[in-house]
C-alpha cells in the first residue's frame, strides 16, 4: 500500500509524457495529488497505531517512523496545494503567453518527479539512497526554477544547481564518512541503514564521526537554506514559478533539514551529548536569523522578502534542533508544519498579486486589499503569521523555542533571538505594509480574483494556521513527541 | 596491494592539481579525461582483487561504468558543447596559475593537518587516501571558484565527484552498490542538465561566462 | 459662628485693605517724581465710580468675557480666606493648603486669559500669551519656597504653618528663610505685575501685559478685575508677612484686644512691605519681556538654594 | 455570593465584547444596523464591567478566578483573574467604553457609506476586550498575547483612515515601536520564567537573583514605557493618537497607554517586588522629564488632536512621578508613603480617562463640524457649538488641575506624597522630589496656558477660516457622551471620596497599607502625615464660598450701580477701522513666548517669503515657523538612516550575484569548521 506513494506519482509522470490535452493535464494532476493525499493519511494512521512501517519487498529500503511522517504529510499536502493551484495559474500564463501551451506539459513532469523524489527521500532507510533522492530533487527542479526561461530564471536556475549540487556533493562526503565509522561495527547489508546506524551509535568511531558531522551540516545546511551557504535560496524563490516557489520553501527546505536532524539524531547518540552539534547548528541558526533580518529590513522584491524570512525560519529551526532537549525539538518539528504552512500560503497570495499587478517591486503595489479582497486580506494576515505575533500557529511554535532555549540557560542567546525576530518584524512593518494602503489618486488594477480554486486553498490554509496556533489535536501532539523521542531517544 | 592503490590515489592528486594548472577549455578538459582514466583504473584494479578475494564483481562494473561514462561519455559531451557556445578564446581564470597552485598545495597541507589528529583516520594507507580525496574534493570546488566560464564549473563539480568516488573508493572498499549506482546515475543527469542549461545561458547572454549572470543581488 | 465671624473679619480686613497698598504704592513713586500724585484712597473712588458706569461689551465676545470678572474677584477673594490675617482668632475658614491656594488663583488666571482671547483683539492674545509665560516661569518657585516653608513647619496648610512659624522667634535670622523672602517678593512682584516684570500705569501695547488683558473692559467689569488683582496682591503680601514676619507671638494679652492689636501689627508690615515694593518699583526700569526668564531664574534659585540650605547641606531646626 | 455576582457580571462583559465584535462581522454589509447594535452591546457590556468591578473591589475580598482553557500547544492557555488593582482598571475602562461607545453611535455616522463600518466595530470591540484581557490575565504568555493583539488591533485603527499620507507613517512607526518593546517585555518573562520555571503572574519571585531582578526591571521599564510613551521613547504617541478616528484616540490617550502603568504596578511592585531604590529614582526621574517636555510640546502644537496627544505624555510623566515617588518609599519599606503615592498614581489615571477621554470626544466634535483639527482656522465655535464650548471649559479646567475639577484632587494627592516623601535623611532623593515639585508647578502652568489657548483660539474671537464659518452643533447622542465624561469631571472633583474609596482596595493590596484611614470625611479630604497636623482641602466648601461671593458681589454691585446696562460695540480697533478676523492672535502666535523661552528644546526656525517689488510694501508675506523635537533629529532619525545605510551596504556586499562567491563562502565554511574539528 505505502509503496504506492512511490508508484503514483511516477505513474502520473508517464501519463503526462502520453497526454497532450492540457485540461486532462490539469485533472490528472488534481487526482494524482489527491490519491497521494489518501495515502498519506492511511500511512499517518498506520504510523500512528504501529509506529513504524516498513515492507521487506526491494530489500526493505521503504522505512517510514513518525519523523518521516511528519514531513511527508507536509510534502503532500503542498503538494495537493500547489497543483490545484497551478491549473489556474498556469491557464494564466499560458493566456498572457509567459510560457508555450506545450509547456504544461514539461511543468507536469518536473513537479511530479520532483514530488516523487521528495517522497523517496522522506520514506528510505538506507542514507545513501535519502542523499541520492535529495540530490535528485535538485535536479528536477532546477528546470521548474527555470521555468520562465528569461535572463533573471536562468541565472537563477545556474545558481541553485551549481550551489546546491555542490553543497549536496560535501552531504555525500560526511555520508561516507559516517559510512566508514561504521565499518567493523555493521555487517554489509545493513551499511548506511539509519536504524542500524543510530541503533550502534555508540559503537561508531566518534572522531570521524564529528567529521561526518561537519561535512554533513554543511552539504544539508546549503539545501536547507542556511547561512552563508543560503545564497542560492533568494534568487530561486523569486524566480521560480509561485506555486513552484511555495514547495521551495515549504517542503524542500524542510527535506534537507530532514536529513540534518536524522544526522543530528545519530551523532548525539554517539557522542553522548548536543554539545558539539549543539554549538554548530546554534551558531548556523543565529547567522541564519541574522543574515535575514539584516537583509529583510531593506528589501524591495516582495518574493525575495518571503525566501529570507525562510531563511530565518530555517535558522531557528536549527537552533531549536541545536538545543536538544524535547521541548525544543518538539518546538522545531510544529515549527516545521507551520512554517510550511504559512509561507507557501504567502506564496500562493504572491502569486496572486504577481499576476494581478505583473511586478515584483513593493514600491510598485497599492491598495492591494482593494484589489484582491481575499488573498490580499490573507497576505495581510499571513505577514502577520509569518512573524510570530499571536494567536497564529508559528507563534506557538516560536514560544516553545524560545522557552526552550531559556530553559537550556542560553540566557544571551535567548534574549537575542527574540530580539532578532522583532527587528525581522520591523523589516517586514517598513518594507511591506506600504501595499495595503490605499491611495485614492493611484491607478490600480481593476480588482477581483483571479484565481478562484487556489484562493480557496489560500483561505483553507489561513484557517488551519490560525486553529492550530490555539487548538493542537491529541493525534498531532502524540505524533510530535513520538518524532521527538525518535530524535532525542540517543540521549534519554 | 595497498602502497600500489596509494601511488594510484597520489596521482589522481596530482592530476587535479594539474586540472588546476591548465589555461584553456579543452585542455582541463584532457586532463579530467586523463584523472577519470586514472580512477577506472584504481576501480578496475581493486575490483578484480575484490574478484579473486571473495567474488565481488561490484567494482568491476563501477569500473566499466566510470569509463563509459567519465573518460568518454561526459568529456565529449563537454567538447561538443564547447565547440557549439565557444565564439571567441578569452581568459578564463581569476588569479594566475602558480598562485593557484600554491593555494592547492596550501590546501593539501592544511587538510593533512587537520586529518592527521582525527584516530581513526590517522594511521597509515587510510590517512593518505583520506588526505588525497578530500583534498581533491576541495580542489575541485577551489577550481569551480577560480574559474569564469560555465564549462569550467562543470569539470570542477566532475572533480568533486570524482573526489567523492576516490573517497569512497579507497576508503570504504566502495559504498553500497545501489548507492554507488545511483550517484553515477546522478551524476550524469547533473551533467546532461548542466549542460543544456550552459546552451540556453549561451543564447540568453551570448556568452558562457558566469560573471555575466550578475541581475539578481541583494 | 466663631468661624462666621472669623471669615467677616478675614474678609472685611482684606478687602478693604487691599485698594489701599496700590494706593500707597502710586504715593511713593509720585512723590519720587516730585508730583504730589493721586490721594491714597484713589483706588476706592475709581471703583466706586467704575461701579456706576455702564459697560461696553465688544460684539464678538461671549458668555465667558462677562462671567470672567465674577470669577476672576470671588477667586482672589475664596484666597483670601486660606491665608488669616491674623492667627489670634479662630484659623481654618475654609478647608485648604497652600497648594489649593495657588490652583483658586489658577481658576482665576484661567478665566482671565480666555476672556483676554474672547474679544478676538491682537491685545488680548498678547497679553494673555505673555501671562501664561510668566505664570509658567514664577509657578515653580512659588511652589519650591511654599515647601522649604511648609517641611520646616511639616504642614502644607498655611494656618498651622504660621503657628508653627510663631515658635521660630525671629525666622528672618535664618538664612533659609531670608534666601525663601527674597523669592517671595519677587514672585510678588511678578503675580501682582509691577515694574520691573510689567508696568501697570503704562497703555504702550509693547509693554503692557496685565493691563493688555484688561484692555476690552469697562464698568463694572473692569472695576472687579482691577479690585481682584488688588485682593490677590494683598494675599501675597500677607502670605509672606504672616508666614515670614510672625509678630502674634509677641501678644501676650488674649480675646478681642489681642486681634486688635495683631491686626495693626499686620497693617504696620503690609505697608512696610508695600513701601519696600514701591521703592523696588522706583528704582528699577521695566525689563525687556524676554529678559524676565532671568528674573524668574533668579527667583527659583533662591527657592531652591533655600531649600538646600535646610535639607541637603543640614538646616538649624530639625 | 458576592463573587459569584461579580464574576458572573465580568463573564457577561466579556461575552458581549465578543457578540458584539461577532454581529459587527455578521452585519459588516449593514452600516447603520451595525453602527447602532454594536455599541448598544458595547455600552452593556461596559455597564457590566463597571458593575463587577465595583462589586469586586467593594463586597469581594479574595481574588476571583474565571474560566480556565489550557491547549495542547505548551505555555498556550487562558488563564483570567479579577484582583483589585485589574478591577479598578476594568472599573476605569468600562467607564470610559460606556461614554466613547455613545459618543460613537452619533460620530460614525458620518463613516455610513464612505468606510467599513463593520469591520470598524469588529477592530474597536475587540480592541476593547483585548485590554480587559491585558488587565485580567493572570499567565504571563497569555499577558503576552492580549498585549500583542491589543497593539496590533490599534494598529489597524490607527490606519483606520490610511488615505493620508502621515497616518500611513504613524501607523508604520506605531507597529515597529510598539513590537520592539514588546520584544523587551517578552524576554523579561522569558528570564523570570528561566528562573522560577513558570509563568504565573500572581506566583513568588523568590527564586530570581537580584542582578536578574534588576535587568527584568530595565527591559519592563523599555516595554511598558514605550507603549506608556514616556519621553524618550513618545515619539510614535503624537503621531499614532491624532491619526486614528477620534473615538478610538479616547480610548488609546483615555486607556490605553495606562496598561502601561497597569503593568508596571503589576510586574514591578506586586510581581517582583520593588528591591532596590534607584528602580524608583529612575521612574521619578522619567517622570519629571517627561511631565515638562510633554506639556511644553503640547503648549506649541497648532493641531488639537496632537495638542491633546502630548498633553497625554505629560499627565503619564505626572503618574510616574507618582509611581516613582511609590516605588522609593516602598523599597524603604516606607509603606505609608507609597501608599499615598500609588494612590495618587492610580487616582491620577482615573482623572485622566475622564478628562483626556472628554477632551478627545470634543475634539472629534469639533472635527466632525468643522473638518479641521488645525486650531489657526477656527474661532468662535463657542456662538455654535456652545455645549461642545462647555464641555471643552470642563476638559480644559481639569486639565490644568483647576478646584473644583478631579484634575486638582490628584495633582494635589501627588504633591502630598512628594511632601510626605521628602524626608531630613537622604539628599539625593530630596533633590529629586523638590525638583519633582518644581516640575510639576511647571507642568500645571504650561498645561494651563495649553488649556486656555485651546479653548480660547478655537472657541472665542472671529472664526479664522472658513472651516468655522457656519458650522453646526453635533449630534445629541455624540453630546451625551461627552457630557458623561465632563459631568464626571466635576463629580469626582466634587467628592473625590468616593473614588479614593475605590482606590483604597488595590493600594490595600499592593502595599499592605490603607491610605483611607489616613483621609477623613465624605467632602473633605483631610490627609494626615505621621507629622503634627493634616493638611485638608475641600473643594465643595470652596465651589459654595464662591458662589456665595459671586452672589454678595452681585448684590453689592446692584446696590451700589444700580441696573446694570451694556452697549454692543467692536473690539477696540486704535481707530483703524478695518479690523479683520486675521488679526487675531493665532494658535502659533501664542505659544511663540515661550517658544523663545525654551529655544533650546524647540530649535525655532523660521522662514520669511515676500513677494512684491518694493520691501516695505510687499504684496504677499508668507511666514513659516517650525519647530523640531531634539530626540528625533539626534537619535531616531540618524539611527534610522544608519541602520539602513548598513543593511544596504551589507545586502550589496554578501549577496553580490557572483556565483563564484557564493562557492567560496561554501569553501570557507568548510575549511573554518575543519579547522574547528582540527583545535577543539
Amino acid at each position: 500500500m505505502g509503496l504506492f506513494l512511490l508508484g503514483i506519482p511516477l505513474i502520473a509522470v508517464l501519463l503526462f509524457l502520453i497526454i497532450k490535452e492540457n485540461k486532462i493535464q490539469h485533472a490528472i494532476s488534481v487526482v494524482t495529488s489527491i490519491l497521494l493525499i489518501l495515502i498519506a493519511v492511511y500511512l499517518t494512521r498506520e504510523v500512528m497505531l504501529f509506529g513504524i512501517v516498513e515492507y521487506s519487498s526491494f530489500g526493505g529500503f521503504f522505512y517510514i517512523d513518525s519523523l518521516s511522517i511528519i514531513v511527508l504529510d507536509i510534502v503532500l499536502v503542498i503538494g495537493f496545494v500547489a497543483s490545484v493551484y497551478s491549473i489556474q495559474y498556469m491557464n494564466h500564463e499560458i493566456m498572457h503567453e509567459k510560457i508555450k501551451p506545450k509547456g504544461l506539459r514539461t511543468y507536469y513532469i518536473l513537479l511530479y518527479s520532483f514530488i516523487f523524489t521528495m517522497v523517496l527521500a522522506l520514506s528510505v532507510k538506507n542514507m545513501g539512497i535519502m542523499w541520492i533522492a535529495i540530490e535528485a530533487t535538485t535536479l528536477s527542479s532546477a528546470f521548474l526554477v527555470g521555468f520562465y526561461n528569461n535572463k533573471q530564471s536562468l541565472e537563477a536556475a545556474w545558481k541553485y544547481i551549481i550551489v546546491c549540487s555542490v553543497g549536496i556533493a560535501i552531504a555525500l562526503l560526511g555520508i561516507t564518512l559516517l559510512h566508514l565509522s561504521s565499518i567493523g561495527v555493521l555487517e554489509s547489508r545493513q551499511f548506511l541503514s539509519w536504524t542500524a546506524l543510530f541503533d550502534n551509535a555508540g559503537s561508531l568511531k566518534s572522531s570521524i564521526v564529528r567529521l561526518a558531522f561537519i561535512f554533513i551540516l554543511i552539504g544539508f545546511g546549503t539545501k536547507a537554506g542556511l547561512a552563508p551557504m543560503h545564497t542560492w535560496l533568494p534568487d530561486a524563490h523569486s524566480q521560480a514559478p509561485s506555486p513552484i516557489s511555495a514547495l521551495l520553501s515549504g517542503v524542500l527546505l524542510n527535506s534537507a533539514m530532514y536529513g540534518i536532524i536524522r544526522a543530528v539524531a545519530i551523532v548525539n547518540r554517539n557522542l553522548g551529548s548536543s554539545v558539539f552539534t549543539g554549538r554548530l547548528l546554534m551558531g548556523l541558526g543565529i547567522l541564519s536569523i541574522l543574515t535575514a533580518a539584516v537583509f529583510i529590513l531593506t528589501q524591495k522584491d516582495y518574493k525575495r522578502l518571503l525566501a529570507y524570512s525562510s531563511i530565518e525560519h530555517m535558522g531557528i529551526i536549527a537552533v531549536a534542533i541545536g538545543i536538544f532537549s524535547p521541548l525544543s525539538v518538539f518546538g522545531a518539528l510544529f515549527h516545521m508544519i507551520n512554517h510550511s504552512l504559512t509561507k507557501s500560503m504567502l506564496f500562493l497570495s504572491s502569486g496572486n498579486i504577481l499576476q494581478k499587478y505583473n511586478t515584483k517591486q513593493i514600491s510598485k503595489i497599492t491598495g492591494l486589499l482593494k484589489v484582491l479582497p481575499v488573498s490580499g486580506l490573507a497576505f495581510l494576515i499571513g505577514l502577520f503569521a509569518i512573524t510570530g505575533t499571536p494567536p497564529f500557529s508559528i507563534f506557538s511554535s516560536e514560544l516553545s523555542i524560545i522557552v526552550s532555549i531559556f530553559q537550556a540557560n542560553h540566557l544571551f542567546l535567548g534574549i537575542v533571538v527574540v530580539i532578532l525576530l522583532a527587528i525581522v518584524f520591523a523589516g517586514f512593518a517598513v518594507t511591506l505594509f506600504k501595499i495595503f494602503y490605499r491611495k485614492t489618486d493611484e491607478d490600480i488594477p481593476e480588482p477581483g480574483e483571479a484565481n478562484i480554486p487556489g484562493t480557496f486553498c489560500i483561505i483553507a490554509l489561513l484557517i488551519v494556521i490560525t486553529v492550530t496556533g490555539i487548538f493542537m489535536p491529541e493525534g498531532v501532539k502524540n505524533l510530535l513527541n513520538q518524532a521527538q523521542s525518535i530524535i532525542t531517544g540517543g540521549l534519554a | 596491494m595497498s602502497d600500489f592503490s596509494n601511488t594510484l590515489s597520489t596521482l589522481i592528486l596530482l592530476s587535479a592539481v594539474l586540472l588546476m594548472a591548465c589555461k584553456r577549455t579543452k585542455s582541463y578538459i584532457k586532463s579530467f579525461r586523463l584523472q577519470s582514466f586514472l580512477i577506472a583504473l584504481a576501480a578496475g584494479v581493486m575490483g578484480t582483487g575484490n574478484m579473486l578475494k571473495d567474488g565481488q564483481f561490484e567494482l568491476i562494473v563501477v569500473c566499466l561504468i566510470t569509463i563509459i561514462l567519465k573518460v568518454i561519455l561526459i568529456p565529449n559531451i563537454l567538447i561538443k558543447t564547447e565547440a557549439k557556445v565557444e565564439h571567441k578564446v578569452e581568459k578564463d581564470f581569476i588569479l594566475n596559475i602558480p598562485i593557484l597552485v600554491i593555494i592547492c598545495c596550501v590546501l593539501i597541507v592544511f587538510i593533512y593537518a587537520s586529518i592527521s589528529n582525527i584516530e581513526g583516520l590517522n594511521e597509515g594507507s587510510v590517512n593518505l587516501q583520506m588526505v588525497n580525496s578530500i583534498s581533491i574534493i576541495l580542489i575541485g570546488l577551489l577550481f569551480m571558484i577560480s574559474r569564469k566560464k560555465a564549462i569550467g564549473q562543470i569539470i570542477g563539480f566532475l572533480v568533486i565527484e570524482n573526489g567523492l568516488f576516490v573517497t569512497a573508493m579507497f576508503v570504504t572498499n566502495g559504498m553500497p552498490f545501489v548507492v554507488d549506482m545511483g550517484i553515477l546515475i546522478d551524476l550524469l543527469t547533473a551533467v546532461i542538465i548542466m549542460g543544456v542549461m550552459v546552451f540556453k545561458i549561451n543564447d540568453k547572454f551570448d556568452s558562457i561566462n558566469i560573471d555575466k549572470l550578475r541581475n539578481l543581488k541583494g | 459662628m466663631r468661624s462666621l465671624v472669623y471669615i467677616s473679619v478675614q474678609l472685611s480686613v482684606i478687602l478693604l485693605v487691599a485698594p489701599l497698598v496700590n494706593g500707597i504704592i502710586g504715593k511713593v513713586k509720585a512723590l519720587s517724581q516730585k508730583r504730589k500724585g493721586a490721594p491714597f484712597l484713589q483706588m476706592y473712588f475709581d471703583i466706586l465710580k467704575l461701579l456706576k458706569k455702564n459697560s461696553v461689551v465688544s460684539d464678538t465676545s461671549s458668555w465667558v468675557f462677562k462671567a470672567a470678572p465674577y470669577i476672576f474677584f470671588s477667586s482672589a477673594t475664596a484666597a483670601a480666606l486660606l491665608v488669616p490675617v491674623s492667627t489670634t482668632i479662630m484659623l481654618q475658614g475654609l478647608p485648604g493648603d497652600a497648594i489649593m491656594l495657588i490652583s483658586v488663583f489658577a481658576l482665576g488666571r484661567f478665566f482671565m486669559m480666555a476672556a483676554a482671547l474672547d474679544t478676538g483683539s491682537t491685545f488680548g492674545g498678547m497679553g494673555s500669551s505673555r501671562e501664561a509665560m510668566i505664570s509658567s516661569l514664577i509657578e515653580p518657585s512659588i511652589l519650591v519656597s511654599i515647601f522649604t516653608i511648609g517641611l520646616i513647619c511639616k504642614s502644607t496648610s498655611l494656618p498651622k504653618i504660621m503657628i508653627a512659624m510663631m515658635g521660630f522667634g525671629f525666622p528672618l535670622a535664618n538664612s533659609v528663610f531670608i534666601l525663601t523672602f527674597f523669592a517671595l517678593l519677587i514672585i510678588i512682584i511678578a503675580e501682582t505685575s509691577r515694574i520691573p516684570v510689567d508696568d501697570p500705569s503704562t497703555h504702550l501695547e509693547l509693554t503692557m501685559v496685565h493691563e493688555a488683558m484688561l484692555l476690552e473692559y469697562s464698568g463694572r467689569h473692569l472695576a472687579l478685575m482691577e479690585y481682584g488683582a488688588a485682593v490677590k496682591q494683598l494675599v501675597f503680601i500677607t502670605l509672606l508677612v504672616n508666614v515670614l514676619i510672625p509678630t502674634d507671638q509677641l501678644i501676650s494679652i488674649a480675646g478681642v484686644g489681642a486681634v486688635a492689636i495683631s491686626l495693626v501689627f499686620y497693617l504696620i508690615k503690609v505697608i512696610f512691605i508695600s513701601l519696600l515694593i514701591a521703592v523696588i518699583e522706583v528704582n528699577t526700569v521695566k525689563y525687556r519681556v524676554f529678559s524676565i526668564p532671568n528674573l524668574a531664574a533668579l527667583a527659583f534659585i533662591l527657592a531652591f538654594i533655600g531649600f538646600l540650605q535646610y535639607f541637603v547641606f543640614g538646616g538649624i531646626y530639625v | 455570593m458576592a463573587i459569584n455576582l461579580a464574576s458572573n457580571l465580568f463573564q457577561t462583559s466579556i461575552l458581549l465584547y465578543i457578540l458584539a465584535a461577532v454581529l459587527a462581522l455578521v452585519l459588516i454589509k449593514r452600516d447603520k444596523l451595525c453602527n447602532i447594535v454594536s455599541n448598544i452591546i458595547c455600552i452593556a457590556a461596559a455597564v457590566s464591567g463597571v458593575a463587577a468591578s465595583i462589586v469586586k473591589i467593594l463586597f469581594v475580598s479574595n481574588t476571583v478566578n474565571i474560566d480556565v482553557y489550557n491547549s495542547v500547544i505548551p505555555f498556550v492557555s487562558i488563564d483570567i483573574k479579577l484582583d483589585n488593582l485589574s478591577a479598578f482598571f476594568m472599573l476605569t475602562l468600562s467607564v470610559l467604553v460606556v461614554c466613547v461607545s455613545i459618543y460613537s453611535i452619533g460620530y460614525i455616522s458620518q463613516y455610513i457609506g464612505k468606510r467599513n463600518v463593520g469591520l470598524f466595530y469588529f477592530l474597536y470591540s475587540t480592541f476593547i476586550l483585548s485590554m480587559v484581557l491585558v488587565f485580567t490575565s493572570s499567565n504571563a504568555m497569555f499577558f503576552y498575547m492580549s498585549w500583542e493583539a491589543m497593539s496590533l488591533l490599534s494598529y489597524f485603527l490607527v490606519i483606520f483612515e490610511s488615505e493620508q499620507e502621515e497616518n500611513r507613517k504613524a501607523g508604520v512607526l506605531y507597529i515597529v515601536m510598539t513590537h520592539i518593546a514588546t520584544a523587551f517585555l517578552l524576554s523579561g518573562f522569558m528570564i523570570i520564567y528561566h528562573y522560577t520555571k513558570s509563568f504565573d503572574i500572581f506566583g513568588s519571585s523568590a527564586a530570581i537573583p537580584e542582578f536578574a531582578k534588576n535587568v527584568v526591571f530595565i527591559m519592563f521599564l523599555i516595554g511598558f514605557g514605550t507603549k506608556a510613551g514616556i519621553i524618550p521613547f513618545h515619539i510614535w504617541l503624537p503621531r499614532a493618537h491624532p491619526a486614528a478616528p477620534s473615538n478610538v484616540s479616547a480610548l488609546m490617550s483615555g486607556i490605553m497607554i495606562k496598561t502601561a502603568i497597569y503593568g508596571l504596578l503589576r510586574f514591578v511592585l506586586c510581581y517582583l517586588g520593588v528591591e532596590s531604590t534607584w528602580w524608583g529614582i529612575t521612574i521619578l526621574l522619567i517622570g519629571i522629564i517627561s511631565a515638562v517636555l510633554g506639556v511644553a510640546y503640547a503648549f506649541v502644537e497648532s493641531n488639537i488632536k496632537k495638542l491633546l496627544a502630548y498633553s497625554s505624555i505629560e499627565n503619564i510623566g505626572i503618574i510616574f512621578i507618582g509611581l516613582g515617588v511609590g516605588f522609593i518609599a516602598y523599597a524603604q519599606n516606607n509603606y505609608m508613603v507609597s501608599a499615598l503615592a500609588i494612590s495618587a498614581c492610580l487616582f491620577h489615571c482615573f482623572n485622566h480617562t475622564l478628562f483626556k477621554g472628554s477632551m478627545f470626544l470634543s475634539a472629534g466634535s469639533i472635527h466632525y463640524s468643522t473638518h479641521t483639527k488645525n486650531m489657526d482656522e477656527l474661532g468662535g465655535l463657542i456662538k455654535n457649538m456652545p455645549v461642545t464650548a462647555l464641555f471643552v471649559l470642563c476638559g480644559a479646567l481639569s486639565i490644568s488641575a483647576i478646584v473644583p475639577f478631579n484634575g486638582f484632587i490628584s495633582e494635589w494627592l501627588t504633591y502630598q506624597s512628594l511632601f510626605a516623601s521628602i524626608i531630613y535623611e537622604q539628599a539625593d532623593i530630596n533633590i529629586l522630589s523638590i525638583l519633582a515639585v518644581a516640575a510639576l508647578a511647571i507642568a500645571g502652568a504650561l498645561a494651563l496656558a495649553s488649556a486656555v489657548k485651546l479653548f480660547g483660539i478655537s472657541f472665542s474671537g472671529k472664526p479664522r477660516s472658513e472651516h468655522a464659518l457656519d458650522v453646526k452643533e453635533v449630534p445629541c447622542l455624540m453630546n451625551i457622551g461627552t457630557g458623561i465624561l465632563a459631568a464626571l469631571c466635576l463629580l469626582v472633583g466634587l467628592f473625590p471620596m468616593l473614588i479614593l474609596k475605590l482606590i483604597d482596595g488595590p493600594v490595600l493590596s499592593l502595599t499592605g497599607t490603607s491610605i483611607f484611614e489616613q483621609l477623613e470625611g465624605g467632602f473633605i479630604i483631610a490627609y494626615m502625615p505621621m507629622s503634627v497636623s493634616g493638611n485638608s482641602i475641600s473643594p465643595l466648601a470652596l465651589i459654595i464660598a464662591l458662589a456665595a461671593i459671586i452672589f454678595i458681589a452681585l448684590l453689592i454691585i446692584r446696590v451700589i450701580g444700580g441696573k446694570y446696562i451694556e452697549r454692543k460695540y467692536g473690539t477696540w480697533d486704535c481707530g483703524f477701522e478695518a479690523l479683520n478676523s486675521r488679526m487675531q492672535y493665532t494658535a502659533t502666535g501664542f505659544s511663540k513666548p515661550i517658544k523663545i523661552v525654551f529655544k533650546i528644546m524647540f530649535r525655532p526656525s523660521r522662514e520669511i517669503h515676500i513677494t512684491g517689488s518694493q520691501r516695505y510694501h510687499p504684496e504677499t508675506i508668507e511666514y513659516a515657523l517650525s519647530s523640531e523635537s531634539l530626540i528625533e533629529k539626534y537619535f531616531y532619525d540618524p539611527f534610522y538612516e544608519k541602520i539602513t545605510k548598513y543593511s544596504r551596504k551589507i545586502k550589496y556586499t554578501i549577496q553580490t550575484g557572483n556565483i563564484r562567491i557564493y562557492l567560496l563562502y561554501i569553501f570557507l565554511a568548510i575549511v573554518i569548521l575543519m579547522a574547528y574539528i582540527m583545535f577543539a
